[in-house]
């Protein structure tokens, strides 16, 4: 078996943010908000990226789709270098991946129909000739479970739910291949959340789309993925198939990250691992490696030297100096 | 032997009365709270559960809010329609709150010390030195480092979970009875959260107040409560021992509601849904309010209300399926 | 703070320059040749070479503003073409009038504006938020000419409680005062008003309620607190077109101040005082909104973060 | 055939969605009672504009020394001036000065404003601190004195009044639509069509505009009734229309020499101004109201 080319390849990618001075003669401010990650999508499966607010989850999703410039790094979309394109190539470039967003509300323009949401969609890509845009849209809505007499109305006439399908069939109208699912699901109810969790699994076998889940919840990343990225303070500290991450979670993060979760699923005996203090400002980062300050087994080399990803398994990598110890 | 109860809240019904129409936000709500007790209050957005929380002290935006209905029993004295002065030395001090955004809910031009200490100067009569020392030593109390300095901080140099500390410290400055948590969590991170939360218990051990937690996430409530009340469409429809209600629900929204909920510890294919969507506020349907989206849904639940029926001490369930009637229907007797 | 108010200073250089800037473009735009002009009808085309020499008027236009801006910072504002008097001169007898004129009129802005903004607010849709907010919709709406004119002809030439015009005792000053400061009011109760309303909405109100405060201490301390910051900004916004108002009141009550006399250069066309009526008014407005933005920054410190 | 069915029922259902929105708009404004006398008091305004030298009882410039000064009567509804002109008919002639003047102001700096601001807003960086500090410097003129400096350069006549009050309103439509281009931009549902590949000329007049018209539409009513006064003020200060014209300002101004034996002819152009203004901060109020209930006065 030959090596399988990834569709989309993540490569030592940057995301800094530049603050105004603060003093007259202090130093330049620069947010790490993504702090050199690299890692592959390859085609068909769900790779998730997780972590708490600030970890730089979602900043790495609208790096990979330049909505935010990155500063450095290479972003690779079947061989191409996403991050030399000029705007002209970016733009036909992006009907390959679309973003489907977390609130229900804003990711909507509350003065546009339905129908001219996707019939502008599908003429700036000029994917779907003028005479099959009606019947392309009537399948679009059912598709997505709504009807399609919807489409005359304004967002505000939807529930959350029926505006998350709204965006999701938006986002399938260009016939993506990669779709970002940035926290698409976290301001649903959980019935709701239940809905449009099937409805992506659906959609992702049917059309064979490629899914990159960006979301600070475990369980249903859980449910969603094939592989799982964790990260923290703009790096990723693991990096799994969700078998094993699930079974064996490795990085003192993650295994803290899974205590703290409440569940109603009885019988489960936990390790209780309660972090301390907050997570750090991305503004200044620890030295070494960045979780050292909430740590609860840091040593002064964790202090000083940043731990690198290592594999640990088979496909199990992990960013920890003392990672035999926790296997 | 009978525990004492601290509060209880008998058939409140609390109103919304707009343009649009009559909200019954709260429509016939029932539950009471032992001393030491953790109740929690779950529902899904629109529920109802917010505005329970928020009429015990009467907080409801008024107008449009009413409460129309119903009595809210502290120590078995009714506190609704008490004159506002005799509500105000109730709160803060026999029960207090802290609600969800801790961001927006601290006032941003006036000092977390100095936000603790009128509360304790209002109530205990402490004079402003020794109630300043005490809001710094709730600072403390609650976990946050360095308290002397961070009291005289504006909360917005603290970060959200400090802020919810800062909450959590006012309002138990004056050893309130009753502690209101409104989503406390809902706004932090997992890893802070479960900081929050381990606080809370810890306070409630040392201090012994009842605590009512209100709450979206089955998870944080299976957690935290001794007991559960679960909300649909402005009313209870389903109550009793948190575990004995996560193990084997009765009402068929709260197992449909655990079902479609992924699991941390189980591999699932599908999820399971419940279809369709709560009823408008302004116009609830005539029989069961879950009939609608309910599978085992028949004539008889359309047609008039279920009451909320004990099926054992503490455990109540507002579904037919419950009743004697169901069997009768069943067997074409009815 | 002190890092703020040298970076709000740094700000406030390039504002002044280019306001000196566009009063000196404006002037440019004059048709006709000043020199020309200045030397009078029949002048030889000899005597008008050298004026224009002498005035600077043959070099580059840049060099021109350089000049201009070094004349300004020594205070030379350049003379007036009516009586030859240097502009300063005429400035500095007028500026004192209009400063007591504004200050009067600021002080009645803020404390009728604040009263009635914090009355309406604190019973809103009784009988006094309505009444004041009528009048103050009012207050907006009348031409500050024209309520000069009825209450020049209300109390001064039917009652004959006060002066008609002129500015030479304290009781010259009332009507004036008013009239300056009543649009302004208006604008400041409502704006009061409103932001009171919506802050009486927010959650930490709702918490205040919940510690069990008094209701006059959750106005007084909690809510106006913050209703305030937005109010600053409009205070400060309100000078401004207090200043501007100086033009058409002075005129109205025949008071000599700064304003007069750009309205009476114009009609002359005695361009360098227009000029320098027009940027004295202009630099005083940008320290005043200066000092208005540091006041800000000291209620509304949240600001700090970004 | 069945996607013709489902395509017909689909367009009866478009021009149904139509007439609800028109009609929710109508009952939106209707009950709203503020914005209802606003448009009332202008209509009444718009009628003068339009039948205003039909109505007049005279003509507005004939001199009729005998009759000069005359207060109210029957013959004059609104008494006569120093000439013994029919002030009602001047009046009614006026109003297109009047109106005129603030449209065409208003037209004017709000399109030149709403572009820099939209420029300057959606861009940001280099462009926006020039932009910026260019509306910096306009907005440092205290007033109308901006204006003042204006009408003082190019000449005294009513077309540079409406030019120079046209350009002290470039500031604030810039500032207002520069601070909501930013936070519109911000929103998901950008980054969505940015995705999706849409060019900068769709965002900005297809998603970012049509989004913004509430403060825009809000301030153009607020604007409008600043410039009638700015206007007003410059022509009462003798900087703008010139005599014999019937511009309000202008009849204000002669007025103000007879308040002591004539008070009538200030009177009626100070009521014609203020009414006007009210009508326009009433719809002003209403329309804040109406379409954003966060910005205030």
């Amino acid at each position: 078996m030959g090596e399988v080319q990834p569709i989309l390849e993540v490569t030592n990618l940057k995301q800094y943010f530049y603050l105004k001075k603060e003093k007259l003669f202090g130093e330049k401010q620069i947010v790490r908000a993504v702090d050199d990650i690299s890692f592959q999508l390859y085609e068909g499966e769900t790779l998730s990226i997780v972590g708490e607010s600030g970890c730089g989850k979602s900043t790495t999703g609208r790096s990979i789709l330049r909505l935010d410039e990155p500063t450095d790094g290479s972003i690779s979309l079947f061989g191409e270098n996403l991050l030399e394109m000029t705007q002209k190539q970016l733009r036909v470039a992006r009907k390959d991946i679309q973003i489907i967003f977390q609130d229900p509300y804003a990711s909507l323009n509350p003065r546009r129909t339905i129908r001219q949401m996707l019939t502008e969609a599908m003429s700036i890509q000029d994917v779907v000739p003028k005479e099959k845009q009606e019947a392309r849209m009537i399948e679009l809505m059912q598709l997505v479970g709504l009807q399609p007499e919807y489409l005359e109305r304004y967002p505000h006439e939807f529930s959350g739910g029926q505006r998350q399908r709204i965006g999701i069939a938006r986002a399938l109208s260009v016939n993506p291949k990669i779709i970002i699912c940035d926290e698409s699901v976290s301001a649903l109810d959980v019935s709701i959340q239940a809905q449009i969790l099937n409805l992506l699994k659906k959609l992702q076998k049917e059309l064979g789309l490629t899914l990159l889940f960006i979301s600070h919840d475990l369980s249903v990343v859980r449910h969603i993925s094939d592989r799982v990225i964790v990260m923290y303070l703009g790096k990723i500290v693991e990096i799994a198939n969700k078998k094993s991450l699930f079974d064996t979670p490795v990085h003192p993060y993650t295994r803290a990250l899974f205590s703290a979760i409440p569940t109603v699923e009885k019988g489960q005996k936990r390790e209780r691992i309660i972090l301390k203090g907050d997570v750090p400002s991305p503004l200044n980062p620890p030295s070494g490696c960045r979780f050292h300050t909430r740590c609860p087994f840091a040593t002064e080399q964790c202090k000083q030297q940043e731990p690198q990803l290592v594999e640990v398994k088979d496909g199990h990598k992990t960013a920890c100096h003392y990672w035999e110890n926790f296997l | 032997m009978e525990q004492q109860k601290v509060l209880e809240v008998k058939n409140l019904k609390t109103h919304f009365f707009t343009k649009e129409g009559v909200s019954k936000a709260v429509d016939g709500v029932s539950f009471y709270l032992n001393k030491g007790e953790t109740i929690g209050v779950v529902g899904e957005s629109g529920c109802g559960k917010s505005m329970t929380s928020l009429s015990i002290l009467n907080l409801i935006p008024s107008p449009p809010g009413k409460i129309v209905e119903g009595e809210i029993l502290l120590h078995g004295k009714n506190i609704v329609g008490l004159p506002q002065e005799e509500l105000r030395q109730i709160r803060g001090k026999k029960i207090s709150m802290i609600f969800q955004e801790p961001m927006t809910s601290l006032n941003p031009v006036i000092t977390v010390g100095e936000q603790i200490a009128e509360t304790i100067r209002l109530h205990e009569k402490l004079p402003r030195k020794q109630a300043w020392d005490k809001a710094v030593e709730m600072l403390r109390i609650v976990g946050i480092p360095s308290p002397e300095k961070r009291a005289k901080q504006e909360p917005y140099q603290l970060s959200g979970g400090m802020r919810q500390r800062v909450m959590i410290a006012m309002a138990l400055a004056c050893s309130p009875d009753v502690l209101i948590a409104d989503e406390p969590t809902t706004a932090l991170d997992v890893t802070i959260q479960a900081q929050i939360l381990e606080i809370l218990k810890d306070l409630q051990q040392k201090m012994g107040m009842s605590i009512i937690f209100i709450t979206h996430d089955l998870g944080v409530v299976s957690e935290m409560c001794d007991k559960v009340a679960v909300m649909y469409a402005g009313q209870v429809i389903e109550e009793g021992a948190t575990e004995e209600l996560f193990e084997q629900p009765l009402h068929p929204y709260t197992r449909g509601l655990i079902d479609s909920l992924p699991k941390l510890y189980e591999e699932q294919d599908e999820l399971q849904t419940i279809e369709g969507s709560v009823p408008s506020p302004y116009k609830y349907p005539v029989g069961c309010r879950y009939a609608d989206r309910c599978p085992f849904a028949r004539d008889l639940c359309r047609e008039a209300q279920p009451e909320l029926i004990e099926m054992a001490k503490g455990r109540k369930v507002r579904c037919y399926q419950y009743s004697e009637k169901w069997n009768l229907q069943e067997s074409g007797e009815l | 703070m002190a890092v703020f108010i040298l970076k709000r200073l740094a700000q406030v250089i390039p504002v002044i320059l280019g306001v000196t800037l566009v009063v000196f473009l404006i002037m440019q735009m004059v048709p006709g040749d000043s020199a020309v002009i200045l030397a009078g009808e029949g002048a030889s085309e000899q005597t008008i070479e050298d004026l224009r020499e002498s005035l600077g008027l043959n070099k580059p236009i840049y060099v021109q503003y350089f000049d201009y801006i070094k004349g300004v910072v020594q205070g030379d504002f350049g003379n007036s073409l009516k009586n030859g008097k240097p502009v300063l001169e005429e400035i500095s007898t007028r500026l004192p009038i209009t400063f007591e004129l504004a200050m009067y009129s600021i002080a009645i802005t803020i404390i009728l504006g604040l009263i009635a903004g914090i009355v309406s607010a604190i019973r809103p849709y009784s009988w006094l938020d309505m009444s004041f907010m009528v009048i103050a919709l009012l207050g907006i709406s009348l031409p500050s000419f024209w309520l000069g004119i009825l209450l020049m002809y209300t109390f001064a030439i039917n009652l004959g409680w006060l002066p008609v015009a002129g500015w030479e005792s304290p009781m010259h000053i009332i009507l004036p005062a008013i009239t300056l400061g009543a649009g302004g009011a208006a604008i400041v109760a409502r704006m009061t008003r409103s932001s009171m309303l919506e802050v009486v909405n927010q959650d930490f109100i709702r918490t205040a309620k919940a510690k069990g405060l008094k209701g006059y201490v959750i106005i007084f301390k909690h809510a106006l607190r913050n209703a305030m910051i937005p109010v600053i900004t409009v205070v400060g916004l309100q000078f401004g077109s207090l200043l501007g108002g100086t033009v058409l009141v002075e005129s109205v009550f025949a008071v000599n101040g700064l304003g007069r006399m750009i309205v009476d250069a114009i009609r002359t066309r005695d361009l360098p005082v227009v000029q320098g009526g027009v940027l004295v008014a202009s630099l005083i407005f940008v320290f005043v909104n200066l000092i208005v933005d540091i006041l800000y920054r000291v209620f509304n410190k949240r600001i700090d973060l970004n | 055939m069945s996607e013709n069915v489902q395509a017909a029922t689909l367009s009866q259902v478009r021009s149904q969605v139509k007439k609800k929105k028109r009609k929710e708009l109508w009952q939106k404004i209707y009950s709203n009672k503020a914005a209802l006398a606003g448009l009332i008091i202008l209509s009444i305004y718009a009628l003068m504009l339009i039948f205003g030298p039909l109505l007049s009882p005279y003509d507005p410039y004939e001199i009729d020394l005998q009759n000069k000064l005359q207060g109210p009567t029957l013959d004059h509804l609104m008494g006569t001036d120093d000439k013994g002109r029919d002030i009602l008919s001047r009046i009614l002639y006026g109003s297109y000065l009047t109106l005129g003047v603030g449209f065409s102001a208003v037209l004017f700096g709000g399109s030149v404003g709403i572009l820099l601001g939209l420029v300057a807003g959606y861009y940001g960086g280099k462009i926006d601190s020039i932009i910026s500090r260019l509306i910096d410097v306009m907005l440092a003129f205290p007033g109308i004195l901006l204006a003042l400096a204006i009408v003082s350069a190019l000449g005294t006549s009513l077309i540079n009044v409406t030019i120079a009050v046209g350009f002290f309103s470039i500031p604030m439509f810039a500032r207002i639509v520069r601070g909501s281009t930013m936070e519109v931009k911000k929103l998901e549902y950008i980054d969505a069509v940015r995705t999706l590949g849409a060019n900068n000329v769709i965002i900005l007049f297809r998603h970012i505009l049509p989004n913004i018209l509430s403060p825009i539409i809000i301030q153009a009513s607020m604007r409008l009734a600043t410039a009638i006064l700015s206007a007003a003020g410059l022509s009462f200060l003798g900087l703008g229309a010139q005599p014999p014209s019937p511009e309000w300002g202008a009849m204000l101004s002669a007025g103000r020499d007879f308040l002591f034996n004539a008070p009538h002819m200030a009177l009626f152009p100070g009521i014609m101004i203020s009414f006007l203004v009210l009508g326009l901060n009433l719809l002003g109020d209403g329309l804040r109201d109406a379409l954003d209930p966060r910005m205030k006065a």
